[in-house]
């Protein structure tokens, strides 16, 4: 019995929130905007004109206003585009493997994964358009019926991608939205005026009844397990565009599974990255406490050697074979992008293994910034070394050229980041960016629930 | 009241779906006067209907030439030295004669650059003129009748059993 | 098929011309006043037969028009030089025709001299302006004050300006190509007693040495050669032509041999006979050719002693093995033969050298024969002018002699600086010049009155050294006149017409065209009472007349009491410690002597050896480069004692480390957006040596040294510079 | 390979024993096929519109240097990689056994161009609708568009010449004759190193040449099964 008091006292009771207290800080970000949301929000659009401008310039004058040039006919916008898609699998691997695996510590940061999922596809999409020659006849793309009777190519891996990609984002979309009616129905119950109606429509008339529980659990569980094939596909599809051709450098059969991995790597970075800001601006430091870091960091190593070893084996076996022009590309790549690319080998594999081995470092939020943040810059290296070298050295000796991407790629380039901050401030601004239900429910779970004098942790707890 | 906005919304949505899929269906559009005004107010009625004076008489060319060919200033001018001489119109072409000017016809018919349209092949396979060009005979002024799109060169094409090879009529 | 034809067919627009596709407006369609003659259909393309005028070669030519425009030049397969193939250069000339900055119409000079300010004038004044001109001449007794320059002309038009000339009373009658024959022409006179070119059977033979000739780009008929060169290689099913190249630098034709002797220059002749001897002491020469020429090999081989192995191969710079090797493999294998070309025959002992080359045909018994060389059967009307001819009459001009100068072609360009004609002919008062774009010596006109372009004139074009039975190509109008101009020769006559007395007597014809005839009606020898038309029209059907009686030669034989060759020791200005290397320019591929630089199709088009376009450049071997410090594409500054030039660098592993290279062509100062302010002309550099008494043109004879300025080049090469040594990756 | 549906396979053979490297066969392509004129910037940046160029490589060093050429223009695979990137179906394979480009249904994607190992697919970055100032505009072909800008263009073994010689065939009920058609390159090439003709018809003049122990493909290890053959040549490592 003492024992049991005593025991108690060492371990004290986890922090019970009453529930409107939980909301108030899950939502704080839904606050009316204040001067500096708005500066933000200003900020980014400016960006994201400029550039619109530079778009809008490049198809007035032709892509001549690029760098690119033959052989090397893709450049920068393509890199964007792959990078984009691989932050895309934030959301699907942080949220759907972790739901499924049921690891708790996603709660607080499974939101943010799934909208940054859905907005980077969003911006990835954008970049074969922008790269088009001749954007106006984008619509020969499209299988839709017309007076020619003509269908587009299926043959095509831009098709594949097309078709992944418009998969993806319907997916992730209603991931997204199927997890947050609960909370829809929170802030709608908070909200006022027009917002309540909005919000109202937008919840469905939640009412969180047992039943509506129950399809809930079953639904998002279900979605969790059918998105995640979704988003290795898309990643193994994009990877096919260049490991179907027969450029020196990309027809490597490794490339679906090695961007796979890439992709996830950049994805987990973005969102440790992302959950920092979100813990510094919305001051949740509650909620995403250094044993979520802890935990991402553990998977960010488990990915980052992943990659190591998929780049080892790429590089080894083209060493291996030692194909002349193949040999070509690589010495090529190590000569005149030499820092490049020992910088991004530093950023994606020495840095990440070495520091997220230590649990003080995997706790440090500074840490964990400074690792996420240059992974992410070196994955964009890391896409840009593919896709170029390659073609700046392809099989014909005497028309090798160099690339240099031109003000007009690299603005756009920069206006996709703008873009995909500002459409995530907006979110954050008119949605719940915590994933107050699932939280919650976490609460619950591990409360104490009172028994005569004694105190038993809640059956709920036990999944 | 909110569920009749929705629907609102919703069919007007849909609206604009169908209007978009229909526009891009047609696409290129085709943005020519139909039937301009011509320099000469020249009837193919009176000419080919009335008179029943062969096309080929007038548009010699096409049987050998990839381009049908419009009658010479001096050909209209043969027969009209004895025909109609005193008709407004006929005095409007006498002075383009005189001038040494060509009237500066307008074109109804037309194929975009990038096609090739190889007239006498089509007279080859025995196609009737009337049958990309309407019922001209009948016509005062000349009206593009027929829309000539590429799904329709592919019908006529497939039923002829004629190349659909792309490069057969895209240059 | 005749000129009225032209006239209906430009009644047409073309319609199908249009640019882009879909425009909302309609566009207009414009039919033909008179219906076109039979075989002319509308919207099918038909062909015209005329004759090229590009280079001297003479290449016959067939225009394919479609709706009354010029649109493609392809070769005449009927025509004997070129058998329907065409080079580069002259499929070009099309955008002769079609230049956008043609002279429109006739101008007035209205700034200073050279300031390019020109204002229009009508045809009329300007010839009353030209006929004024010399009407004032010969009322001052002063007919021998007027000069006319032309390149070598031939044919008809080579009898008018001479029959012009004669009948004003002026001596000074100058026709300078800056890549004339003379030179050939003199050497084979001593040697063979006749001035007719070679024509060299390179298809039949088997073992091809070439002595600096250029045959695949410039030298004689390139498009023939070409032709022959292939079929020679792989038109014989057993047998495989050998070719071997002598000369400093590897041109585009010696990119094509089997071996290359990089012989120092100057010193080709003294290989030559080294090899000669060596033949001779061998006595592996063709016996009965020797007797038949009246040589004998005792009397050769005592007067060449002195060409023993050692030393010509220290004169040459060569290995005493390989110079054996060839002399046994060329005496050996046969048919052989032996070429000569500009690159050697621009030296002090240039003519002495060809001699040289020559003779070695004489002992292998090459002369006469299949797979050898005959005298070439164009005739060559009108006297040509020597080089000495060319520097007494710029002393003539600087004595203020001449008064008027009457200029076709662009001698300002291609005349080389040092002969000093540049400022001589600034004392000349007053100018015409007949050129149909704005080239340096248009700039210096007073007046201008533009010629038609090739494809606009009529004319005749006698082929050089492309034929062994003479041919006469004909030129046609293929379209009406684009801009406002007259034909050179219309215009002289309407002048002498204009004069009236003896210079109307000596031109009774109507116009050109009825010159033209006449000649022709000779060539054909038709009887006077016949009708000539329809064999007119035959002839310009098929392009000319390709087989004439000419009066030349038919077998090469050694004149009786001609000396053995000997080549003088190479003299070269500047000396060698100021200027270390040896210049050797070269007419360039695209633009042969210039006449090409105004096209963009050539301007565009990567020379075949560096690929570098839309420049000029010097090439320097990569040795002697890295020795100075020199990198690929840097701007260096080229000087001689003449003066100096700033070329971007092209690292060229086919030339001597002794010698730079530069070819000629562009560096106008405007003739038009294409060519304007491109490059340098390198004939600035050259230095003016003199053979004996008779002064002799000796480009390649000049020292240079190179020094860097920066990496500015601005070199622009179709060719990746590393790529271009990667062959390996492709496996070819 | 895809399947016989046409008496016609056109190939060519390019004899570089034969080829001199004189650069005629560019002309006339550019000439033939409205092929825009590039600006010195324009090369300088890669940019380069030839559809046919002739490779120029060194091999060795002085004294014993010598040099290659190549002409490359677009091969017509028979397994292009060109032809299954291509979205819209621009690029396309034709029953001649030709790679088809339709400039038209052409949308820049560019990828054609980087799947092509021969890099003979040149891409309008600029707008040369207007690089021929009048009256040199006159000198275009009425047979061929002239490209806009954002289209990749390619060699089309001057398909209106091809289509003008089945048209005169049709009339007379017959096949074409070998040696009837030629595109421009080959027509001009002064020292006969290009031969075109059909690959279908053994007795053919290049299918005759196609058979000859010097010939190899470019690439050959890809497995494109190009059209083109070439016939080794040049020095004295081989005859």
């Amino acid at each position: 019995m003492s024992e049991l008091s005593s025991q108690q006292q060492k371990t004290p009771p986890a922090v019970v929130k009453s529930a409107s207290q939980l909301n108030d800080e899950m939502l704080s970000s839904m606050r009316p905007p204040t001067l500096r949301w708005y500066l933000l929000a200003f900020v980014l659009g400016a960006v994201v004109a400029w550039g619109m401008y530079a778009f809008i310039y490049q198809v007035m004058t032709g892509m001549n206003v690029t760098g690119k040039n033959r052989p090397v006919m893709w450049g920068f916008y393509i890199t964007g585009f792959v990078f984009w898609v691989g932050l895309s699998h934030s959301g699907t691997m942080v949220s759907a493997i972790l739901r499924l695996t049921q690891a708790n510590w996603r709660r607080p940061i499974l939101r943010a994964a799934e909208a940054m999922t859905v907005f980077t596809i969003t911006v990835a999409a954008l970049f074969p358009f922008i790269h088009l020659g001749r954007n106006w006849v984008v619509t020969y793309f499209l299988p839709l019926p017309n007076q020619r009777g003509l269908w587009p190519n299926f043959r095509s891996p831009l098709l594949w991608d097309i078709t992944a990609i418009t998969a993806y984002l319907i997916g992730s979309s209603l991931f997204l939205y199927l997890g947050m009616i609960p909370d829809l129905s929170v802030v709608r119950d908070r909200a006022s005026g027009w917002r309540r109606k909005l919000y109202a429509v937008l919840a469905m008339g939640w009412r969180g009844t047992a039943r509506e529980w129950v399809v809930y659990h079953k639904a998002s569980t279900l979605m969790a397990a059918l998105i995640i094939p979704v988003a290795v596909s898309v990643h193994s599809i994009v990877a096919w565009d260049f490991a179907v051709t027969v450029v020196p450098g990309w027809h490597s059969t490794i490339f679906p599974p090695y961007f796979v991995i890439g992709a996830i790597l950049s994805g987990v970075a973005a969102v440790i990255t992302l959950m920092i800001v979100v813990r510094k601006v919305f001051n949740l430091e509650d909620y995403l406490t250094p044993m979520h870091f802890d935990n991402m960091g553990k998977l960010l190593l488990v990915i980052s050697l992943l990659w190591a070893y998929a780049y080892f084996v790429e590089v080894n076996i083209t060493w291996y074979a030692h194909e002349p022009i193949e040999w070509e590309v690589f010495s090529f790549m190590a000569d005149r992008y030499a820092p490049l690319l020992l910088l991004m080998l530093f950023g994606n594999a020495v840095l990440p293994i070495t520091v997220l081995c230590f649990k003080k470092l995997r706790r440090s939020i500074g840490a964990m910034l400074a690792v996420s943040l240059l992974i992410n810059v070196c994955m964009f290296i890391e896409r840009f070394l593919i896709i170029v070298p390659s073609l700046s050295r392809k099989n014909m000796p005497f028309i090798w050229h160099n690339y240099a991407p031109s003000w007009v790629e690299i603005s756009v380039n920069i206006a996709a980041v703008a873009g995909f901050a500002l459409l995530y401030t907006f979110f954050a601004k008119y949605f719940p960016i915590m994933a107050v239900t699932d939280v919650r429910e976490l609460e619950v779970r591990q409360a104490r629930v009172p028994l005569g004098r004694a105190e038993l942790p809640s059956i709920a707890g036990k999944e | 009241m909110k569920i009749s906005w929705l629907i609102g919304g919703l069919i007007i949505a849909a609206c604009a779906l169908v209007a978009g899929l229909a526009l891009m269906y047609y696409l290129p559009l085709d943005l020519r006067d139909r039937s301009p005004i011509q320099p000469l107010a020249f009837s193919h009625k009176v000419h080919a209907g009335d008179n029943s004076i062969p096309c080929l008489f007038c548009h010699r060319y096409a049987p050998k030439s990839t381009v049908a060919g419009i009658p010479a200033v001096a050909d209209c001018r043969a027969c009209h030295l004895f025909i109609a001489q005193n008709a407004p119109e006929i005095k409007k072409l006498m002075d383009y004669w005189d001038k040494k000017e060509p009237v500066p016809w307008v074109r109804v018919y037309y194929v975009p650059d990038h096609v090739y349209f190889p007239h006498m092949m089509h007279i080859r396979a025995g196609l009737i003129c009337t049958t990309c060009h309407g019922e001209v005979a009948a016509m005062k002024r000349v009206t593009r009748s027929i829309k000539m799109e590429m799904g329709w060169c592919l019908n006529c094409h497939k039923q002829h059993k004629a190349s659909i090879d792309c490069w057969t009529c895209h240059k | 098929m005749n000129r009225r034809t032209f006239l209906q067919l430009s009644g047409m627009t073309a319609a199908g011309a249009a640019l882009a596709g879909c425009k909302s407006a309609n566009e207009k369609l414009i039919p033909y006043l008179i219906p076109p003659d039979e075989g002319v259909t509308p919207g099918m393309a038909n062909y015209y037969a005329s004759s090229c005028r590009s280079c001297p070669a003479g290449c016959g030519i067939l225009v394919r028009m479609s709706e009354g425009r010029a649109k493609k030049i392809e070769g005449n397969p009927e025509h004997p030089v070129n058998r329907g193939k065409l080079c580069g250069r002259g499929q070009a000339a099309l955008q002769e025709l079609y230049h956008p900055d043609r002279v429109p119409q006739p101008l007035k000079r209205s700034g200073p001299r050279g300031s390019g300010e020109f204002t229009k004038i009508t045809w009329e004044e300007g010839l009353d302006l030209f006929a004024g001109k010399l009407k004032s001449l010969k009322q001052e007794k002063a007919a021998d004050r007027l000069a006319l320059l032309t390149p070598e002309l031939r044919g008809t038009l080579a009898k008018l300006t001479a029959g012009f000339m004669r009948s004003f009373g002026s001596p000074h009658h100058i026709r300078y190509e800056l890549l004339g024959t003379d030179w050939l022409r003199a050497a084979n006179r001593q040697s063979f007693g006749q001035t007719s070119l070679p024509y060299y059977d390179v298809a039949e033979s088997r073992y091809l040495l070439s002595f600096g000739a250029d045959f695949v780009e410039s030298h004689l008929s390139p498009v023939h050669y070409g032709h022959a060169f292939g079929r020679m290689r792989q038109g014989r099913d057993t047998v495989r032509g050998h070719f071997t190249y002598v000369g400093g630098r590897l041109s585009l034709t010696a990119a094509s041999a089997d071996r290359w002797l990089p012989a120092r220059p100057g010193s080709e002749g003294a290989l030559a006979l080294g090899m000669a001897r060596l033949i001779l002491a061998e006595s592996l020469f063709d016996k009965t050719a020797l007797a038949a020429n009246g040589l004998s090999a005792e009397n050769l081989l005592q007067q060449l002693k002195a060409y023993d192995l050692p030393r010509v191969s220290e004169e040459t710079g060569l290995a005493q093995k390989s110079i054996a090797e060839v002399a046994r493999e060329f005496a050996t294998t046969h048919p052989s033969l032996a070429m000569a070309g500009e690159t050697i025959a621009f030296q002090n002992n240039g003519q002495e050298s060809a001699r040289a080359v020559l003779f070695l045909n004489v002992l292998m018994g090459n002369l006469n024969r299949p797979g050898g060389v005959y005298p070439d059967g164009g005739a060559t009307d009108g006297p040509t002018t020597s080089f000495g001819d060319l520097l007494s009459f710029v002393k003539k001009m600087s004595g203020e002699e001449i008064r008027v100068a009457l200029i076709h072609g662009d001698p300002v360009h291609t005349i080389p600086s040092t002969t000093g004609f540049q400022e001589a002919l600034t004392k000349v008062p007053f100018i015409i010049s007949f050129s149909s774009l704005m080239d340096d010596t248009a700039m210096q006109a007073d007046l201008i009155l533009p010629d038609h372009a090739a494809l606009e004139s009529w004319g005749d074009v006698i082929p050089l050294a492309g034929t062994r039975d003479g041919a006469i190509g004909l030129m046609q109008p293929v379209v009406t006149p684009v801009f406002d101009t007259r034909q050179f020769p219309e215009v002289l006559m309407t002048a002498a017409h204009e004069l009236g007395g003896e210079m109307k007597a000596a031109f009774p014809y109507e116009s050109y065209l009825d010159m033209l005839k006449a000649g022709m009606r000779k060539h054909v020898g038709l009887a006077s009472g016949k009708d000539f038309e329809a064999t007119w029209v035959d002839l310009l059907r098929q392009g000319g007349l390709f087989k004439t009686n000419s009066n030349q030669a038919k077998s090469y034989r050694w004149a009786a009491g001609a000396s053995v060759p000997e080549p003088a020791k190479p003299r070269f200005y500047g000396n060698e410690k100021e200027f270390p290397l040896h210049l050797s320019i070269y007419p360039s591929t695209a633009f042969y002597d210039g006449r090409g630089a105004p096209l963009p199709w050539l301007q565009q088009l990567p020379d075949p050896m560096t690929t570098v376009v839309w420049d000029s450049w010097v090439e320097i071997n990569p040795k002697t480069a890295a020795d100075l410090g020199i990198n690929f594409g840097d701007l260096v500054e080229v000087t001689s004692p003449q003066g100096s030039l700033r070329l971007p660098v092209v690292i060229y592993p086919g030339i001597r480390p002794d010698m730079v290279a530069i070819p000629m062509g562009q560096g106008h100062r405007d003739m038009g957006r294409y060519a304007r302010g491109r490059g340098a002309n390198p004939l600035q550099l050259l230095a003016l040596t003199t053979e004996g008494t008779k002064p002799q043109p000796a480009w390649n004879a000049t020292r240079v040294r190179i020094k860097r300025i920066s990496d500015k080049g601005e070199l622009v090469t179709a060719g990746h510079p590393q790529g271009s040594y990667r062959s390996d990756l492709i496996e070819i | 390979m895809e399947k016989l549906t046409s008496p016609y396979k056109w190939g060519m053979v390019v004899d570089l024993d034969r080829c001199t490297g004189c650069g005629a066969c560019v002309v006339a392509c550019q000439a033939e096929n409205n092929v825009a004129i590039c600006e010195k910037r324009e090369i300088a940046e890669g940019r380069n519109m030839h559809w046919l160029r002739i490779e120029r490589f060194w091999v060795g060093e002085y004294p014993d240097v010598r040099v290659r050429f190549l002409p490359v223009l677009c091969q017509h695979c028979h397994d292009a990689p060109c032809e299954p990137v291509c979205p819209v179906y621009a690029s396309y394979h034709n029953p001649d056994g030709l790679n088809g480009q339709v400039y038209n249904r052409c949308v820049g994607t560019r990828y054609c161009g980087n799947n092509c190992p021969y890099a003979v697919r040149v891409f309008n970055f600029y707008d040369h609708e207007h690089s021929w100032p009048p009256p040199l505009n006159n000198q275009l072909s009425p047979d061929i568009t002239v490209r806009s800008r954002g289209v990749m263009e390619k060699c089309s073994f001057c398909i209106q010449r091809i289509r003008r010689a089945k048209e005169e065939a049709k009339a007379e009920q017959r096949l074409i004759k070998d040696g009837e058609v030629q595109p421009a390159c080959a027509q001009t090439c002064p020292a006969e190193a290009l031969v075109f003709g059909n690959t279908a018809d053994p007795a053919s003049r290049v299918s005759r040449l196609s058979r000859s122990p010097r010939r190899f493909r470019l690439l050959e290890h890809l497995g494109t099964h190009p059209s083109i053959y070439y016939l080794k040549g040049g020095g004295r490592e081989h005859v």
